[in-house]
């Protein structure tokens, strides 16, 4: 598929969001911080890192196929994580 | 090693399937890499959940602005590594050299800064064993066991990724590249967005954790 | 049914097509691979093998004074390490998986030929850094290499093993990957997803586990070996890490893996029963959707291994209900199998032997499996023998019977020419009685509380190890009788044609043995599998 | 199959209040595991003979339609395996809710020994004595492996893991001595790693509480010293086949000991009196450091008579092996 001018400005404007992501992520983080502040910053990263799968890997235009692929090994680590919490977070409920 | 016979005719019946079954392997690599790198998110995420105040305080050691400076070279590695992308496709030879030399250069500076830290750290007795300052938090020693576990790991990656870089600009230099056949290109391409996802994640992880 | 044209007669089988070494060291052909496949990982059961026939030999006297605790400790590690990662792991995949799944999809190669042979290289080179283990002094940590045994006591030589077995895990992925594009990508036309042997099905979510299993035994290996290097790493209790988190992301590989060993046998399963009753499988959707159910549930489930382990009581709640939701697909495959014999015309030839082998061990595997799904019960039978009886009858009794079968089965495609009928059938009806002598007991000494990795014993346990040790000699010699007349067919055997058990299946299109290119035109798929006549 | 005769608790004592229960989920995974065996081998030989080639048995495919059969099978698995699955749970939590209030007997495993300190400050090796009918806390701790606290006629098993502190109970429903396993490996000597779980009644328990009555009271000192040696379960690093962690004690007394710091001393009396009493202070050279100390755990007597035993185990010489 040609590469448009379009794409290049989109490759721009993508850099440029990532960036102004990474400002407030940082500005936020210095803030005084209450227990939002985590789930926030990791909201954030989760943002950068959809944009430069979408973007600048070019999951946009892939076959389905492709995507299921990309997103199939954050669903087996969050398979990982939860049940893994599952033992650490009711080690000290009372019996 | 000598082909059989007939040269095996390419598996597949066109370009386009050949491209897509690429990117299938690719990703499917990309996945083993998530999970590789998860083991260590699941041992952060349960150690900060049982040590949270050594977690914010050996947050505290790291340097922040050292920190939030390498991300933002990272993510202009990643673009410059994806203009480079959309530059061969328009078969523009020089422009991917270009493009592959900063991304290169780029990364340089990041495993730099990152040199720098370390050898910081190692100032502050912050080394993990036995040169551990003592009477820490319990749990900091942790923090920077991981801190140095988790970023070595990712810095290992982007050491391969320079190598791999010299050996596509030599391959660049020689013209191999063209708009039909840039494979090489896309994978690697692929390849080094991940490794900058990983490192956005770790940033916030390892530097941003609220007092 | 599929209107393949086959080959041109003249055409050289793949055997034939060159006999230089360097064509066969530097293959791109699938079925070349496989047999490279085959010959390693034949050496390294008879290793592990070895290592056993010591292990029942010491056992057979209580104050066993065969060999030192010690090196005990090292025969059993190097047993359990062998046999998992050299043997069992690879067995049918790279094997059977890599010579028919090319044939069985009508395509003419796997998706990334050099990438397989480099996975073959890769599994060499982990191979022989765990020989190399092996041979200047051994391990002593067992395989599960828990820590801080592992990091901080033990005096073998860990480092160079767990990077063996961290080498071979990327062939595994390497070959997992490689069918994974296969399958989605090589399909004939006409092969819809629906109409693919239960075999393809069973090595695609084989491969989907290794792909996204064996990273996690990447990345602890790793952190194991650098506690090992560093003298501190993240598991250290004494700066307030925890081994059991160790045991996590151990158990979350090793779960996985034990589907990944007993997945690809069900496919063998569902190919001989289909054959030999000469009928289409008992409920096909079921079967396919079991394979993948079983692939998904088997990563939710590896808390099972940790209920003593001061694991929290909740979460040995959950993992314990998990495991039985886990254990459903594996009973309705049973029940499937036996509906599928039901009404069929059966002929008893080997491979159905084996079959059947499969078919009575497996089900006893599954149900002791429930024993230790039970939470009280596994309290009392964790860590014992019971839990040793238990994974042979599933990996042994099932995996190896079904790998064995599978062999005779597409014997004739792989060389050409037929096994010895009679040597076989004695072959594995020794196996099956043999298995059972060995593994049994091990049941009864489970209950009774003898701990697993014991070179001495209590008195009272003596006579069922007596009996156990018997048995290991029956089943070495049902094993040993295959290794001299498979090889011994492969040259003198008779030739046995294209489709010498007249199944269906796109790989009985071929000549036997297949040409490079396996298929003169990519054949045309046109009904659904095991289309066997109305009876 | 014994299995079916007898109950299997007459082959292993369910000598513990959780025991019975534990037994009675496993007779009925027993019961139900042998009942699908035989139906389903039955079934098989049945289908194998009567379908096999060339019979005359009707092929005609069944009118069922396929999938109420799936149904009713996965449904009647699932059923099945949900009763099994909400009865070891119960019994589970049952034995993990540890009552509140009991005695507590702390038990550090150590590797190849079971380190026992009882509430009064006694201690002792590789045996622990209860009184019928009262239940008592186990409290786990481990110095260096994970190690695993297993009484098979308990039907208890708790892993002990260091650099944590967890407990286990039991109660103790029937008098005798029953075997305490290591279950989870821990090196060389793993499976020397034994114990005993003494079961007393109220009698027996009273007089070993006060004063203990030390097995072989009244025999000559060395025989008296060898059960002290039996008791402290020293042969778990000082004997065994080949290479041990702890040096050979034959043929010690009247030689000459090299210790780590190069001091060379003569294996006298006071030499095996001190030795044992300050373990790591006279740590033999190429041996690790794992001798513990005994200061104040063994009662002089004790002592006496166990330097007693090693002089007559010091006069047999070395080559005899020694049979652990």
């Amino acid at each position: 598929m040609p590469e448009s001018a379009a794409t290049f400005r989109r490759l721009y404007t993508t850099f440029g969001a990532l960036i102004g992501l990474l400002v407030v992520t940082a500005a936020v983080s210095s803030l005084p911080s209450g227990w939002w502040s985590t789930p926030l910053s990791l909201l954030i990263a989760t943002a950068k890192a959809a944009l430069i799968f979408t973007i600048f890997m070019r999951l946009r235009d892939q076959p389905a196929l492709v995507r299921i692929f990309a997103l199939v090994g954050f669903f087996w680590l969050a398979i990982m994580l939860t049940l893994a919490a599952a033992d650490y977070f009711t080690r000290f409920w009372p019996a | 090693m000598s082909a059989p016979a007939a040269p095996l005719p390419e598996a597949y019946a066109d370009a386009r399937q050949r491209d897509v079954a690429n990117h299938l392997g690719m990703w499917a690599f990309l996945a083993t890499e998530i999970l590789f790198f998860g083991g260590l998110f699941l041992a952060y995420f349960i150690y900060r959940s049982t040590y949270p105040a050594a977690f914010a305080a050996g947050s505290r050691t790291l340097n922040f602005w050292r920190g939030t400076f390498n991300t933002a070279v990272l993510l202009g590695s990643s673009l410059s590594m994806a203009l480079g992308d959309a530059y061969i496709k328009q078969g523009r030879r020089r422009a991917l050299q270009v493009c592959l030399a900063t991304t290169a250069v780029l990364g340089a500076v990041f495993l730099a800064v990152k040199a720098s830290e370390y050898h910081e750290m190692y100032a502050k007795h912050l080394l993990p064993g036995r040169g551990f300052e003592a009477g820490a938090a319990p749990g900091l020693q942790l923090f920077v066991l991981l801190y140095f576990t988790m970023t070595g790991l990712h810095a290992f990656h982007m050491l391969v990724g320079l190598g791999l870089m010299a050996w596509l600009l030599r391959q660049n230099r020689r013209g191999r590249f063209t708009p039909a056949r840039h494979a090489p290109i896309e994978m690697f391409g692929l390849y080094w967005h991940f490794v900058d996802c990983v490192w956005v994640f770790l940033y916030p992880l390892l530097y941003l954790i609220p007092r | 049914m599929s209107s393949a044209v086959p080959a041109p007669p003249d055409q050289p089988s793949y055997l034939g097509a060159e006999t230089t070494v360097a064509s066969w060291l530097g293959t791109r052909d699938h079925k070349r691979i496989a047999l490279l496949y085959l010959f390693t990982i034949t050496g390294f059961f008879v290793l592990g093998a070895v290592a056993a026939a010591l292990m029942r030999w010491q056992l057979a006297v209580p104050s066993a004074d065969l060999v030192t605790s010690d090196t005990y400790n090292r025969l059993f590690t190097l047993h359990g390490v062998v046999m998992v990662w050299f043997f069992l792991i690879p067995s049918i995949p790279t094997v059977l998986g890599n010579f028919l799944l090319p044939l069985m999809i009508g395509a003419r190669d796997v998706a990334f030929p050099k990438l397989n042979l480099a996975s073959w290289y890769i599994f060499v080179v982990g191979g022989l850094l765990a020989l190399y283990a092996i041979v200047v002094g051994g391990v002593d940590t067992g395989w599960t290499f828990y820590t801080p045994y592992s990091s901080t006591y033990a005096n073998g030589h860990v480092m160079v093993m767990a990077a063996g077995i961290f080498v071979a895990g990327f062939s595994s992925i390497a070959t997992g990957l490689n069918f994974i594009v296969t399958v989605h990508k090589l399909r004939a036309p006409g092969m819809r997803w629906f109409r693919l042997p239960l075999f393809v099905w069973a090595i695609y979510a084989t491969s989907v586990i290794m792909v996204l299993a064996t990273p996690v035994l990447a990345i602890t290996l790793l952190l194991m070996g650098l506690e090992r290097v560093c003298g501190i790493g993240i598991f250290d209790p004494r700066i307030g890490g925890d081994p059991l988190l160790f045991q996590h992301l151990f158990w979350f590989y090793s779960h996985p893996a034990v589907y990944i060993m007993i997945l690809p046998a069900m496919g063998v399963m569902s190919e001989i029963i289909t054959c030999f009753a000469r009928k289409r499988i008992f409920g096909y959707p079921v079967m396919a959707f079991s394979i993948l159910s079983i692939a998904g549930l088997g990563f939710l489930v590896w808390g099972h291994h940790m209920f003593v382990s001061s694991q929290s009581v909740y979460a040995g709640v959950v993992f314990s209900f998990l495991s039985f939701l886990v254990s459903v697909p594996s009973a309705i495959k049973v029940f499937n199998w036996i509906g599928t014999l039901y009404r069929g015309s059966i002929t008893l030839a080997t491979p159905l032997l084996y079959a059947l082998g499969f078919l009575a061990l497996f089900t006893i595997g599954g149900l002791t499996g429930l024993f230790l799904a039970t939470l009280a019960v596994d309290v009392h039978l964790h860590d014992t023998y019971f839990v040793i009886a238990h994974f042979h009858y599933i990996m042994v009794g099932g995996g190896v019977m079904a790998y064995i079968g599978g062999i005779h089965y597409w014997w004739p495609k792989i060389s050409g020419r037929m096994y010895p009928e009679r040597w076989a059938a004695f072959a594995a009806v020794t196996i099956f009685v043999g298995f059972n002598l060995t593994f049994f007991p091990q049941f009864l000494l489970g209950y009774l509380g003898m701990p697993r990795r014991y070179q001495i014993y209590p008195a009272e346990f003596h006579t069922l190890n007596v009996v156990s040790s018997l048995g290991a000699v029956v089943l070495a010699v049902g094993y040993l009788l295959p290794l001299f007349y498979l090889p011994r067919s492969f040259f003198r055997g008779p030739l046995a044609g294209p489709n010498p058990w007249k199944a269906t299946g796109l790989e009985w299109q071929t000549p036997s043995p297949p040409p490079p290119e396996n298929f003169g035109e990519t054949p045309v798929v046109t009904g659904p599998p095991y289309d066997y006549p109305p009876l | 199959m014994k299995a079916l005769a007898g109950p299997p608790s007459d082959w292993l004592p369910a000598a513990s209040g959780v025991a019975p229960r534990v037994d009675h989920a496993l007779r009925g995974l027993l019961g139900a595991s042998l009942f699908m065996v035989v139906v389903l081998t039955a079934l098989t030989l049945y289908i194998l003979i009567r379908y096999r080639r060339g019979s005359g048995a009707s092929r005609r495919p069944l009118r069922i339609a396929t999938w109420k059969i799936e149904a009713t099978w996965i449904g009647g698995t699932l059923a099945v395996f949900l009763c099994f699955f909400f009865e070891g749970a119960g019994v589970y939590a049952e034995m993990e809710r540890i009552p509140p209030g009991l005695r507590e007997i702390s038990v550090t495993g150590r590797q190849w020994m079971w380190d026992v300190r009882y509430p009064s400050g006694r201690r002792e090796f590789n045996a622990i004595h209860v009184r019928l009918g009262t239940p008592v806390r186990i409290v786990l701790s481990s110095e260096d492996v994970i190690h695993s606290f297993y009484v098979p006629a308990f039907r208890i098993k708790q892993d002990v893991v260091p650099g944590k502190i967890v407990s286990t109970w039991f109660d103790p429903t029937r008098a005798g001595t029953y075997t305490l396993f290591c279950a989870q490996y821990c090196g060389t000597a793993h499976a020397q790693m034994l114990g005993q779980v003494v079961v007393l009644d109220d009698s027996d328990y009273a007089a070993w509480a006060h004063g203990g009555s030390h097995p072989g009271e009244g025999a000559a000192p060395a025989a008296r010293g060898q059960a002290v040696y039996r008791r402290l379960g020293c042969a778990a690093c000082h004997e065994g086949p080949g290479a041990t962690p702890a040096p050979s004690l034959r043929g010690l007394y009247g030689g000459i000991a090299v210790m780590a710091d190069g001091r060379r001393l003569q294996a006298d009396e006071q030499y095996l009196h001190d030795a044992v009493l300050d373990g790591p202070h006279f740590r033999v050279a190429g041996y690790p450091p794992t001798m513990p100390t005994f200061a104040g755990i063994l009662a002089p007597a004790d002592t006496v008579d166990l330097v007693a035993y090693l002089e007559s185990l010091g006069r047999t010489p070395p080559s005899a092996p020694a049979r652990p």
